[in-house]
């Protein structure tokens, strides 16, 4: 695979690779059977999220956009982070090819999906 | 770091003593096989004499013996040839497995799409196919059965000389290929009647771009590239002389040299497995004797096998998979499921293909790395049991 | 006796700059440019820098660029490619020439076999067809044009950019075998409106066994050989990465040093046309003007094609015919027939095809030996006018 | 071409090449179509073959197979050359390539015409 140096360097070193326990929320699309699945955990204060941790089973595209998906959200408000994720991963990765952009896509749904559980959890 | 290359069922290195042979037609043996002059005739002395070793290796005749591209021309040549030669008068009915090569399998879906009736034999558990299959399968408009000799995937190797009896009493047309056997494990189209056979000279030490279909003498094929009468009008273009030479230079070095190179293989593959099945939840994908012998495949459970790729290359190791993402296509290896794994154990594929020059600390590094290279995936793997919701 | 290289047309030698950079790929960079792993990856970067070279030389994106087996394959996948796409919806009617390579005539051939509507557009004495024929030829079923930008035999270049323009107002694709011209003289698929275009390597100094074939992004074509995904799913089979490697480089190389390579080959080539046509009974074939800078092609009355060329390399000089002792076939060249020429005119064609390395005093040395060559076997032949019978 | 060494000094040094003057007999066979002419002039005493001669138009076998037929009957009584040529022109080259089969058949049919020409000639 021709990656860029940043997805490789997320995928050896990914940053905030594991598990919240007691988390605001959690997230969790894909399945065994396209290859990726993606697991976000959510510590949630005032909007704003304090700390997010992940965990990927897939190739190392999968395993590096949820890596830096991880680091673009930490600190940001809800509404922000939204914004960044849909946005660019991929660009920042320094670009994907194009057999895996829809790993950043899964990434970003992974994160809306625990922040969709957040919701959910903070409406009853 | 000292590379560890331990993929030769997706090709091998040149042996240099091929290279050397074959640098004379890269240099001052440069004409055009074809051409009247001496320049031409010391091209086609050597094309020649590549064929006749060639034929020798295969107990074929050099008349026999038609180049091509590679494996995956000589593939395409034998299927739609023999479907063309015969399609509009003996039947339209052909017989291959489930487990074939793309380029055998693709071949027949074209053929289906175009209105042929095609038979996909299922196999067992390691990739198998039961004769008996076959000679159920054979019907008065049967004009081929095509199985491969042995699976580049899963090693598995095929009852070959049993089917070629059957096809044989039958009177159907019996083609093999055997890209991955040719130069490893003996092949002799006469004692297993085989009618066409496939080989490829990169998978024992030769050049790339270069390959044979054998054609027995009699058979029907029509040709698959028009054009020139080059290879007796079966495959028009100027002849690839270095590639073909380099080929003959291949074979009769791999032959030589195969019972050697075959016990080192068999050795170092048994202890690579043997170690790897001491990680928890791995299983071997193939059949646990009749295989190749440099043939390790392993399903890794709760991780995708592109990420072991990825790692293992970090350390230098360089191995295959047939995850999805790494085959080209959506779905993992057609090869992996079709023997009955489901799609993420198939994902979770690694294949570590061993050659002539892999030593036992080779291996023994291999087996040091990947126990690590596992867990830390899988501890990052939200299906791995101990990661699993509660 | 030195050797007299005049057989280009056929093969070139290959460049000793293009096979230095090609040893990397025939020594360590062994991988399959296909896989994961660092070793596959470093062939594929070589594989994508070949194909940006070509791309650039013939004014082409990367991604326009499939790599097949050779000029051959490269016809076939364009005629049978666009054939098996557009047949079943927009038409069955394709349009080629009667001068063109056996590659794509016989492509035709096979197509017309299985019910697609062929015109062979006839051309003038020189080999050239008039672009009108082809704009009154087009129908609204007519799904390709196929006309060669300079003809193998006889040299003569057709007006591409005037064809191109018709094909392009119509809405036809438009295909090229440029497999004579690319590195040769230029080629731009832009400026000629060029939809399709064939190359091989060996006619520009690259290796042999490797080719090409420009698809325009968004025109249409079916893989001729089915596979693994490699070319992007339009041509299966290991890469030949030697072979891409070196293609690469030497259309680099030819580009290069087009111009002073063409100035001296048309020098050479008028001097040689000028001496041979002072032997009696002697007449040039092809256009005068209109041809390839290194094509010499002559008909030389009551002897035949083959004994001249054995002659000829017996004195070190490499040449060729259009006889059909040499064609592979019963019949004399096609084109040969097709310009006008009777069999027997055609049956003495002698082409000296000259290439970048050849000097003056070659060319005086044939100027030399070929008068007596003539003679010797005029005074031999029963059709010779002095040898009538009365 | 793969010619052996006998085709081509055959081809090289032709022998009995040229016209007989006044011949005996003169035999043609082929056209300029087929790419193949062959003329044999003989000269006959008392049905043997004193002299022999050939012109051929045609590629290095035709020229050689011409050769070696003329010498192979020269001095030989006609009923003998009959034999003779029917058999084994080729074989006497050391083998001619597939292709080229025919050309020794043609050699054998020159003589066969100026044989012919010989009797009809004489019965009038
Ligand atoms: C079993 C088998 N068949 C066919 C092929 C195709 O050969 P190639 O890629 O050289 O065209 C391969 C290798 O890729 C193979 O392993
Ligand atoms: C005009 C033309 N087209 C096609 C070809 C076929 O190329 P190849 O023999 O490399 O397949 C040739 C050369 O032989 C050619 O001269």
């Amino acid at each position: 695979m021709e990656y860029t140096d940043k997805v490789m360097d997320h995928f050896q070193n990914p940053r905030n690779m594991g598990k919240i326990d007691n988390p605001s929320a959690v997230g969790e699309v894909g399945n065994a059977t396209c290859g990726d699945i993606m697991r976000i955990y959510l510590d949630i204060e005032e909007d704003v999220i304090k700390d997010v941790k992940f965990q990927t089973y897939g190739c190392g595209a999968a395993i590096a956009t949820t890596s830096i998906m991880t680091e673009l959200v930490k600190g940001k408000k809800l509404e922000d982070a939204l914004k960044v994720t849909n946005a660019n991963v991929a660009e920042e990765l320094g670009g994907l090819p194009p057999v895996k952009m829809h790993c950043s896509n899964l990434a970003a749904d992974a994160l809306q999906a625990a922040i969709e559980d957040y919701k959910n959890k903070n409406q009853e | 770091m000292e590379l560890i290359y331990m993929d030769h069922a997706a090709t091998t290195p040149l042996d240099q003593r091929v290279l050397e042979y074959m640098l004379p037609t890269l240099q001052d043996v440069y004409g055009n096989a074809s051409s009247v002059h001496r320049k031409g005739q010391e091209a086609r002395k050597l094309v020649e004499e590549a064929r006749s070793k060639i034929a020798e290796v295969i107990g074929a005749t050099p008349r026999e013996i038609y180049f091509t591209a590679g494996g995956t021309e000589a593939d395409n040549l034998a299927i739609f040839g023999v479907a063309e030669a015969l399609g509009l008068t003996k039947g339209r009915h052909l017989i291959t497995t489930s487990v074939e090569h793309h380029a055998v399998q693709d071949s027949f879906l074209k053929l289906q799409e175009i209105g042929f009736d095609i038979t996909f034999l299922p196999s067992d558990q390691y990739g198998r196919v039961n004769p008996q299959d076959v000679a159920e399968a054979i019907r008065p408009d049967t004009i081929l059965v095509s199985i491969m000799h042995a699976n580049n995937e899963i090693g598995t190797i095929q009852p070959i000389a049993e089917i070629g009896k059957i096809t044989r009493e039958k009177g159907v047309y019996f083609h093999v290929d055997a890209v991955q056997t040719v130069g490893h494990i003996p092949v002799d189209v006469q004692t297993m009647n085989i009618d066409l056979l496939s080989l490829a000279a990169h998978k024992f030490y030769g050049p790339k771009g270069i390959g044979a279909l054998y054609v027995r003498r009699g058979v029907r094929v029509k040709p698959h590239i028009y054009g020139g009468a080059q290879e007796r009008g079966l495959r028009a273009g100027t002849e690839n002389v270095p590639g073909i030479v380099g080929m003959g230079k291949a074979i009769e070095l791999a032959v030589a040299e195969m019972e050697e190179r075959g016990k080192k293989e068999i050795y170092l593959r048994d202890k690579l497995i043997e170690g790897i099945l001491k990680i928890p939840d791995v299983r071997l994908n193939g059949h646990p004797t009749e295989r190749l012998p440099g043939n390790v495949n392993v399903s890794i459970l709760y991780i995708e096998g592109e990420s072991i790729l990825l790692s293992l290359d970090l350390e230098g190791i360089c191995a295959s998979s047939g995850s999805a993402c790494t085959s080209g296509s959506l779905d993992p290896s057609h090869v992996l499921l079709n023997i009955g794994l489901d799609h993420a154990t198939a994902h979770g594929s690694l294949r570590l293909t061993l050659g002539k020059d892999n030593t036992e600390e080779e291996v023994d590094r291999v087996l040091e790395v990947l126990p690590t290279v596992v867990h830390r995936l899988r501890v990052m793997s939200p299906i791995w049991p101990e990661n699993l919701l509660k």
